[in-house]
């Protein structure tokens, strides 16, 4: 009943976003439909042909009061349709975010998960040698890593990476040579062109789990049940175990809302990468006033962050007996 | 199907990859507006024209083409051999749908095309409507060299029976009710056209490459056996790699991934990519510059004196420097024509007749005194006292903001408030019409090397007119405001007299002899001169780069009809087709 | 002030953290003083390599790398302090409404909150950008702000509940004093240390997002930024192809990286100072 | 009967910035099989870090500076390795902390964590369960409830009754009791003592009951020993101290509860603060507080002095024989 | 004079699951009669209501039923002006000296707040008055105003919050388990301040703890009230209550006391059946303690016995007791 409850409240919030940013998106200057109009007008077309052409061409009504826009939308999305791309005119937004989002997904997925294991040994390990030296060490890496902007870390690796070394790809998420789908080629090509938008995420990412996890770890030392589990003569690894398992749940929430400062993070990483995901999408379409597009983005990403929230806290409820609902 | 059709020729065992590519995701369909397919590899025009004198082209699909005396019927035959890359014969049928699309977007209207005939099965008669403004010269290259010849098999189906109804009411009077039916209905047949997604394994080609799979970066093409000049190439295989940003292009060219690519450089990395994997430069030619317009409704900018001091302030060639290193030609004299255009239809003392505007800080003092204005020791105030404040507003392409930072950087050692202003490229083009920046940076000269294009754009259309098919001046401006230009009817050229230059174009876009068009662009250049309607700063940029390392590339010395080809075509397409490349 | 050198002595890289925060202030502060009059261009000094003239050599106008970056700090800790002030009010003023006006007005602020919390900050924050063209910098502070009170609201709050049942929240209503003045005297001084360290996390927020939209290159820009130079030391210009415009590119990615290195350095320090237990516990 | 338990000069500290804290100082003492042994002082004064430092596991920054501890093997505990120790905890000697309410792994059911011992001292799982059933049973716990409880599901004096049959599990031949008490109410406190006690006869195991609240001991230990500021200073049975205390803090703790009958007028506390190490003077401890302090108690060390009574203690005033003592204690008791 | 008349205090348990929402009774119907310098202890285990009730009278919280009567006129506590008026009669010592005194604020503005506040003190003469206040609980003023409590001792702080809780000058006060927390060395000395202000004062004291040493200690010549789940189950005089207890419920508690050899022998015990406190819902009618009571008989599940007189063998008629089968037992002597 609570997780049905929660479920309606997640979706209603991705509602709500996807309506505030309907607005939003058209408040921008440069509407595409002034762009084409004008240009139309230019070519010589008379004003009022010119508004029925970008009719026609761009899916739009031109000059229909932006509330009948929103009711027009609402018809669309009920029916889960995101509407077509403005600039690249006949193309579903849905298929263009499913062309983008796996790579963002799979990258932005393997890069918490790496910076979520750097993070967490750093943090254990930082933990046990507190007061001294590597510790502060081992933190003050942490945050400047953690406090550093991520397209900061992006173009110095590019730099090094791809430019005075010529290790890794300069660009695309994989080599057009190798045909696309499960064979070692293609898995490969991938992994060769994702390593740094990658490595970028664990850079910029584990450095935040660091200093969380050492501040849970050093938390969960002081309770007492660890140093009773000393006395009580638990093998070392059983005493890691309680001390790794609690120390570790409260960080659960936070893996899964980074998840979405990760995705917003994609915008500057596939940017400078060139790497074509979300983010770049995102980006192109901001550029070129691509509403529909934008809206999708948008819409997705909230979803992504929502639901992944909502799983985290299903999560939670299922490993910490003390939460019991 | 596709797949390794060419994989048994030893011969065509070679890749080139180049960064060509613009499109992100767009679709798979050669008509469509977001097409993907490099349409160059995968689809030949009929001819190629050579850009050297009119009249010169290599055949491709055509075998032959005439074109009546009274300009009204243009013919053409097609090579017989010609064939589509499933193996069927490539049929006048395929040309005329081909056409047809090209009426469905008002393009072909545009040009004066008002029917077609199919002859036979291979010939195919273009009518031309007398009355249009296009001159025969152009309706010919733009039959031969303009349009790519794609299959009708599939675009048929989206001709609407009545087209050629459609056709003549579009070209009737703009304000009847016909005329707007028929260009709505056309849209909405060109929309359906453009919009439809294929699946490359449904597509056929005609070109010396099929599209094989893409990526949203890339796309993969593969030789076509069926080329009619499939012996001549000797690539077996093309990646095309998407052009989004400069930094990407280079960075590829430098690590050696590139054979071709068309990109711009600043000094630093010219330098860097020269240097390795044989890479080399060819300056093509290209006639698109930039320039710095005036709203010549925004005071003090509609005094003719104000601007021509202007002209004297800014060092154009220190601006194109950093703008524009490398492969710019210098703006040269100002009068709105390309510089080696200018060269070819000006005479050398027409040319010297014109003021050249170099540096000279005696002269702005003196225009601008003249013009009223006060030096202080804050700086120029404009007649009405206030300081003269030149603020200018860029689209965000970064080496125009460079270039503009270095002229108000000029402008305000001169005591002139400058300033630079950025704003987006979208916010940009939608606000420059509407007249809202007083300076601003635009593109400059018409998208032809004819003097009529360039002329047409700076007088007429940057004017808020244009010229409807029956060849008459209509204003498009829907305020006072967007007249930005504002260019007088009549202006009073000091050694000319009175000069009307929108006629002027007007004429100059008729059919005249070479010998009356020169007279014209004369007039139009010597007032261009004085009146000064924009101050161009450099011309683009239009190099290309190749690399030797994988690829051998024909030698263009002396060649000007191949070099041409870097700047119109895509020029290994060109080459392999005819038989220029060897591989390494 | 002694206390403040105690506590930074305390920790060698508490006064590296200072150093550099020091030295940017110092810039932000004299920056636009020494170089009052514009940037100079120079075409025949394109790329020069660091000289006593040109301390970080120039830029692809001939421009003087070194007065760019003065320049770019005065504008980036400007509009980052700035914004992080405004993230603090929102986020502190909405946590405490929140936390202390009741159920209600609970209940509507942290569904806002959750919102700004879930919409991807930085796609919003590109769209506000664009649209409200940022024409100065409290605009561009308010709106780096309103993408990143979400957290500190919610903290604040739930900081709120759990000293509204304290016991000395308790004694202080017992003694009769009145809500406002409970939430001014007796919780928001605990709230204080919080804030004050959120505040300088909220600054290294505010110049990631500040440099990142002029990185970006979304939106229009008159100001010298940073984030500016890195968009055309990658782009445009192309300085990361070569050795000889290397420090154009490397210049604004060290001011970045020393400033935040600096602010996150100092952050313990201010959470010593802003709260008396730790301060005087050692 | 021998000696389970032998501590000699057992001193530890803790290194902290502003110098070095003497937490416990020269403690010795020994604990015969089946005897129990209370240890009684204020908060901070080194019972706590007394019975961490018989495990050799002084919380950090701690270290034993000096000192024995053995057990009936008669071998040095504080120097054997890592893994022989681990194998002698809670075979051997086992605790009840202070806070039991939080030593008990709050993510895993109280089966888990039996078993959990069963694995690191090598049991068959099955049969100790069982015996922690028994044990459970022992102590008026619900066991089946309880075994497959997680910890936040019981609550303290649930909690506190699980520490202590999970203390007993393995047979230890020493149980320390950390002040296993203090943090429950009124009657889970008469109960887990009444189970204490019984536990103790039915099991004859030695134990260490820890607490700062004289009043909870006398009736589960055999013999006392009072501490102050890292200290000892007084031992002996709890009879002869409860009823004739030699040390005028002991007396001061005595007088400081308040009688359930009889009067209360004489129910004192004791002046000053608690202890605060930083503040010893170079003689006795106690010094600063003491309503009977001579000169030369701020100067000399008391020497440790063994009464008739089979009572110890470390006082100026203490004297092996002379009436002036028997007269004091005669007229406090009076005073009670 | 303070009445309490029918007092309850009830809260929603938010129902874990599918079970639905349950409300539970932290206080039920208490009567009580409190005048200007009595002392009354409140004795009973964790969670049966002790400091719930001392909130209602405090006007921290608001009863769910029953009215609250000073001086013999009802007393309403809503608004902010109320809750001033209110403060100024009755003060709360807390439990925890430590967590109620402002970590980060130095003890003068801790001090001075109040009276600033009700505007009992200019600001100039502030600290003047603080220093009378701490003068009075025997602090050093000098050395105590510019600290934070965190650089001060337990009793130190103990003893501020109780100088801080007479700034106000009430005339009533409550010490919710004001010396738990503390070393038993030092609350002797704290209770006997309690003890020496509130008689100085003639204040009423209200003592609440779970231990009947400390209870009979500080309401020695008072009364004792013994609370079980929200109940008074037995009240009257303490030297009464605890040498012939009447609920078995007190009898058990008592029996729990640890004794101390050689001064105090038990005679008899009464153990409950449980030791774990029960829980009972609004909805059910039965004695509280009958599901621990060793002496329950049916009636007792089925009929909720009230508070009255006991009118046993020798027994003062103040002694009053909630129980079917009230019995005085004697279960500790001198030695
Ligand atoms: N980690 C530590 N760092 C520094 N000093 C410590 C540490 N742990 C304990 N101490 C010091 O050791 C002394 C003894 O502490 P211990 O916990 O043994 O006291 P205790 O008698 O058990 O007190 P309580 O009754 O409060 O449990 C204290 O005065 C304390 O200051
Ligand atoms: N705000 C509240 N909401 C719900 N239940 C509450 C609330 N406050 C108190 N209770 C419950 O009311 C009962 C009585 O609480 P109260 O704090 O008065 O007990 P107490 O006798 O003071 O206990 P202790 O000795 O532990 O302080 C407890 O079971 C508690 O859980
Ligand atoms: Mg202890
Ligand atoms: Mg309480």
């Amino acid at each position: 009943m609570k997780w049905i409850n929660r479920i309606i409240m997640a979706i209603l919030t991705v509602f709500v976003v996807a309506s505030l940013t309907f607005f939003l998106v058209r408040l921008m200057p440069g509407s595409p439909v002034q762009v084409m109009y004008l240009e139309l007008i230019q070519k010589g077309i008379p004003a009022n042909q010119a508004m029925n052409q970008v009719n026609i061409i761009l899916n739009v009504i031109p000059n229909e009061p932006l509330f009948q826009q929103y009711i027009h939308w609402l018809g669309q999305i009920i029916h889960g349709d995101m509407g077509q791309s403005i600039q690249q005119t006949g193309v579903p937004v849905i298929r263009l975010i499913f062309n983008a989002l796996p790579w963002t997904l799979i990258t932005v997925a393997i890069g918490l998960l790496i910076s979520f294991f750097i993070g967490v040994l750093l943090g254990v390990l930082s933990a046990f040698v507190r007061e001294r030296w590597t510790s502060s060490l081992i933190d003050n890496i942490g945050s400047v890593a953690h406090a550093i902007p991520q397209f900061v870390t992006a173009v110095a690796l590019l730099y090094i990476f791809s430019v005075l070394v010529h290790w890794f790809p300069s660009s695309g998420a994989y080599s057009i040579e190798v045909f696309p789908g499960f064979n070692g080629p293609f898995i490969m090509s991938f992994l060769y062109h994702m390593a740094l938008p990658v490595f970028t995420y664990v850079l910029t990412g584990f450095g935040a789990w660091t200093l969380q996890m050492k501040a849970s770890t050093v938390s969960v030392l002081k309770e007492d049940f660890m140093m009773a589990a000393r006395l009580r003569g638990l093998k070392q690894n059983t005493i890691m175990g309680y001390l790794g398992s609690n120390s570790i749940l409260p960080l659960f929430t936070g893996l899964m809302l980074s998840l979405g400062a990760m995705f917003g993070g994609s915008v500057f990483i596939e940017g400078t990468y060139a790497f074509p995901g979300i983010g770049n999408l995102l980006a192109t379409a901001i550029n070129t006033r691509d509403y529909p597009v934008m809206q999708g983005c948008f819409i997705l990403t909230t979803a992504t962050i929502i639901f992944a929230n909502l799983i985290a806290d299903f999560a939670y409820t299922k490993l910490d007996p003390r939460i019991t609902d | 199907s596709t797949n390794g059709k060419a994989s048994g020729d030893k011969k065509a065992s070679g890749t080139i990859t180049y960064a060509g590519g613009w499109a992100t995701n767009g679709v798979t369909n050669p008509f469509g507006s977001n097409n993907i397919i490099q349409n160059d590899l995968s689809y030949v025009p009929l001819a190629w024209y050579k850009y050297t004198e009119d009249f010169d082209y290599w055949k491709v699909l055509a075998d032959s083409w005439e074109m009546s005396d009274d300009g009204k019927t243009f013919t053409v035959k097609i090579n017989p051999k010609a064939k589509w890359s499933d193996g069927s014969a490539l049929t006048a049928n395929d040309v005329y749908v081909t056409f047809e699309l090209q009426c469905l977007t008002g393009a072909a209207e545009g040009w004066g095309l008002s029917k077609i005939n199919v002859v036979d099965d291979h010939t195919v008669q273009f009518q031309r409507d007398p009355k249009t403004l296009y001159s025969k010269v152009m309706f010919e290259r733009q039959i031969l060299n303009n349009v790519a010849i794609l299959p009708g098999k599939i675009y048929e189906k989206y001709i609407p029976d009545n087209l050629w109804t459609l056709v003549k009411d579009w070209g009737g009077d703009k304000e009847s009710q016909a005329t707007k039916d028929a260009t709505a209905k056309l849209t909405e047949y060109a929309k359906k056209a453009q919009s439809v997604n294929l699946n490359p394994k449904d597509l056929i080609f005609d070109g010396p490459w099929e599209l094989v799979r893409t990526s949203s970066s890339q796309q993969l093409y593969q030789k076509n056996p069926n080329y009619l000049y499939a012996d001549n190439v000797n690539a077996g295989k093309v990646v095309a790699i998407n052009q989004t940003t400069n930094d990407v292009t280079w960075r590829a060219l430098k690590n050696g991934e590139l054979d071709y690519a068309g990109v711009g450089y600043s000094k630093v990395v010219y330098d860097q990519v020269m240097k390795v994997h044989k890479n080399s430069y060819i300056a093509a030619p290209m006639s698109q510059g930039m320039a710095l317009y005036f709203n010549e409704n925004i005071s003090p900018f509609d005094n003719v004196k104000v601007r021509q001091a202007l002209a004297y302030a800014i060092d154009r060639t220190a601006a194109q420097k950093i703008g524009e290193p490398i492969g710019a030609l210098e703006s040269g004299k100002i009068n709105g024509l390309y510089k080696t255009v200018a060269e070819q239809w000006l005479s050398k003392d027409q040319l010297d007749s014109l003021e050249a505007y170099d540096p000279n800080p005696d002269k702005v003092t003196e225009l601008l005194k003249s013009a009223g204005f006060n030096k202080t020791d804050k700086g120029w105030m404009v007649p009405n006292g206030k300081p003269f404040k030149f603020n200018v507003t860029v689209p965000n392409l970064s080496d125009w903001v460079a270039g503009i930072d270095a002229i108000t950087n000029q402008l305000r050692k001169q005591g002139i408030q400058a300033q630079t202003s950025v704003v987006d490229t979208t916010t940009w083009t939608q606000e420059v019409p509407l007249g809202k920046y007083s300076i601003y940076a635009n593109w400059d000269g018409g998208s032809d090397i004819n003097p009529s294009q360039a002329f047409n754009q700076l007088y007429i259309t940057d004017n808020n007119y244009s010229v409807t098919p029956s060849g008459k001046l209509k204003n498009t401006a829907t305020s006072p405001d967007q007249r930005q230009e504002a260019i007088p009817e009549t202006i009073n050229v000091p050694s000319l007299g009175k000069v009307k230059p929108m006629e002027l174009t007007l004429q100059l876009l008729g059919d005249l002899s070479q010998e009356e068009k020169k007279g014209l662009v004369y007039k139009l250049a010597k007032t261009t001169n004085y009146y000064m309607p924009f101050i161009p700063i450099w011309w683009q940029a239009a190099g290309r780069t190749i690399s030797t390392q994988r690829w051998e590339w024909p030698d263009i010395t002396n060649k000007p009809e191949l070099e041409n080809q870097y700047t119109y075509h895509t020029p290994f397409v060109v080459f392999q087709t005819l038989g220029l490349m060897k591989q390494k | 002030m002694r206390l403040v050198w105690k506590v930074l002595k305390r920790r060698p890289s508490r006064l590296v953290g200072v150093a550099f925060l020091l030295l940017f202030t110092l810039m932000a502060i004299f920056g636009n003083l020494i170089y009052s009059h514009a940037l100079n261009v120079d075409p025949n000094n394109i790329y020069a390599a660091p000289s006593w003239k040109h301390i970080l050599g120039t830029d692809y106008a001939g421009r003087d790398v070194w007065e760019q970056i003065v320049r770019g700090s005065t504008n980036v800790l400007w509009v980052a302090a700035l914004a992080a002030c405004f993230t603090m009010a929102l986020g502190t003023i909405i946590g405490l409404a929140a936390g202390y006006l009741g159920r209600v007005v609970d209940a509507i602020l942290m569904r806002i909150t959750d919102l700004f919390l879930t919409i991807p900050s930085v796609a919003l924050l590109l769209i506000l950008a664009v649209t409200l063209g940022m024409s100065n910098m409290v605009v561009l502070a308010l709106l780096l702000s309103l993408t990143s009170w979400g957290g500190l609201a919610r903290a604040i709050r739930s900081m709120v509940l759990s000293f509204r049942e304290r016991s000395f929240v308790e004694v202080s209503r017992g003694l009769g004093l009145g809500r406002w003045h409970i939430l001014l005297h007796d919780i928001l001084p605990n709230l204080m240390p919080f804030v004050w360290t959120h505040l300088m996390l909220a600054i290294t927020g505010a110049i990631y997002g500040e440099v990142g939209l002029f990185f970006l290159g979304v939106v229009p820009f008159k100001a010298n930024n940073w984030g500016v130079m890195m968009n055309f030391a990658t782009g445009s210009s192309g300085a990361m192809y070569s050795t000889q415009s290397f420090m154009f590119l490397a210049a604004p990615i060290l001011a970045i990286v020393l400033l935040q290195t600096g602010i996150v350095l100092c952050v313990d320090a201010v959470n010593e100072l802003a709260d008396p237990r730790l301060r005087s516990s050692h | 009967m021998e000696n389970v338990l032998d501590v000699q000069n057992l001193s530890i500290e803790f290194p902290t910035e502003t110098g070095v804290v003497r937490a416990v100082k020269n403690v010795s003492f020994q604990i015969k099989k089946g005897e129990s042994l209370g240890i009684v002082g204020e908060s901070g004064s080194g019972k706590s870090t007394v019975a961490f430092g018989l495990f050799n596991s002084v919380p950090d920054p701690g270290r034993i500076s000096s000192g024995s501890v053995r057990f009936l093997d008669g071998r040095n505990f504080l120097k054997v390795n890592t893994e022989e120790r681990r194998r002698f905890y809670w075979e051997h000697i086992s605790m009840v902390f202070q806070a039991s309410q939080n030593t008990l792994n709050p993510l895993l059911r109280i089966r888990r964590q039996v078993d959990d011992i069963a694995e690191a001292h090598q049991f068959n799982k099955k049969k100790l369960r069982q015996k922690a059933q028994s044990l459970f049973e022992m102590m008026y716990l619900d066991t089946d409830r309880v075994m497959n409880a997680y910890p936040h599901e019981l609550s303290g004096g649930m909690k506190q009754r699980v520490s202590i049959g999970l203390a007993l599990l393995l047979d230890p031949e020493i149980v320390v009791l950390d002040e296993p008490t203090t943090a429950l109410d009124v009657i889970s406190q008469g109960s887990v003592l009444k189970i204490l006690n019984g536990i103790r006869k039915e099991l004859n195991i030695s134990l260490l009951f820890i607490t700062h609240d004289i009043s909870v001991i006398s009736e589960v230990v055999d013999s006392v020993m009072v501490m102050y500021a890292g200290q000892v200073i007084e031992r002996g049975p709890v009879n002869q101290v409860m009823s004739s205390p030699t040390h005028p803090y002991t007396l001061g703790l005595i007088r400081s509860i308040p009688p359930l009958v009889g009067d209360v007028k004489n129910t004192k506390g004791i002046s000053g603060s608690a202890v605060q190490l930083d503040l010893l003077p170079k003689g006795c401890p106690f010094y600063s507080r003491c309503d009977m302090r001579m000169t030369k108690c701020s100067e000399i060390p008391p020497p440790w002095v063994t009464l008739d009574n089979n009572v110890s203690v470390a006082c100026h005033l203490a004297k092996n024989e002379g009436g002036d003592k028997n007269d004091r204690t005669q007229e406090h008791f009076k005073t009670i | 004079m303070i009445e309490l008349k029918n007092i309850s205090k009830q809260f929603d348990i938010k129902g874990k699951g599918h079970k639905k929402k349950r409300t539970f009774v932290a206080v039920n119907q208490v009567n009580l009669t409190w005048k200007r310098g009595e002392f009354i202890s409140i004795v009973g285990e964790s969670g049966c209501g002790k400091s719930t009730l001392a909130k209602i009278i405090a006007g921290l919280i608001s009863p769910s039923e029953g009215s609250l009567l000073l001086d013999e006129v009802e007393n309403k506590i809503n608004t902010q002006a109320q809750r001033a008026r209110w403060a100024k009669v009755v003060q709360v010592v807390p439990q925890d000296p430590y967590a109620s005194l402002n970590p980060v604020r130095k003890i003068r503005s801790s001090m001075g707040d109040a009276l600033l506040y009700h505007k009992m003190a200019k600001r100039n003469e502030l600290d003047h008055k603080i220093e009378e206040m701490l003068d009075l609980v025997g602090l050093n003023s000098k050395e105590t105003l510019n600290k934070y409590p965190h650089q001060l001792s337990g009793g130190q702080r103990q003893r501020l919050v109780i100088a801080r809780a007479l700034s106000l000058d009430p005339d009533f006060l409550i010490a919710d388990e004001s010396v738990s927390m503390m070393d038993v060395s030092l609350r002797v000395g704290v209770l006997d301040y309690f003890k020496k202000i509130a008689s100085e004062r003639e204040l009423g004291l209200l003592f609440i703890t779970h231990d009947f040493r400390i209870a009979r200690y500080i309401s020695f010549d008072g009364k004792i009230a013994v609370m079980y789940l929200g109940n008074i189950v037995e009240f009257g005089d303490t030297q009464e209550v605890l040498s012939h207890p009447l609920h078995p419920y007190t009898q058990s508690l008592i029996s729990a006391v640890p004794l101390i050899a050689g001064k105090e022998r038990r005679i008899e015990e009464v153990i409950p059946k449980s030791f774990e406190v029960g829980k009972v819902y609004a909805d059910r009618q039965q004695c509280p303690f009958a599901d621990r009571c060793p002496f329950a008989r049916t009636d007792c599940y089925e009929q909720k016995p009230l508070l009255k007189t006991y009118n046993g063998n020798g027994s003062s008629s103040t002694h009053q007791v909630a129980c079917h089968y009230a019995e005085a037992r004697e279960l500790i002597e001198n030695v």
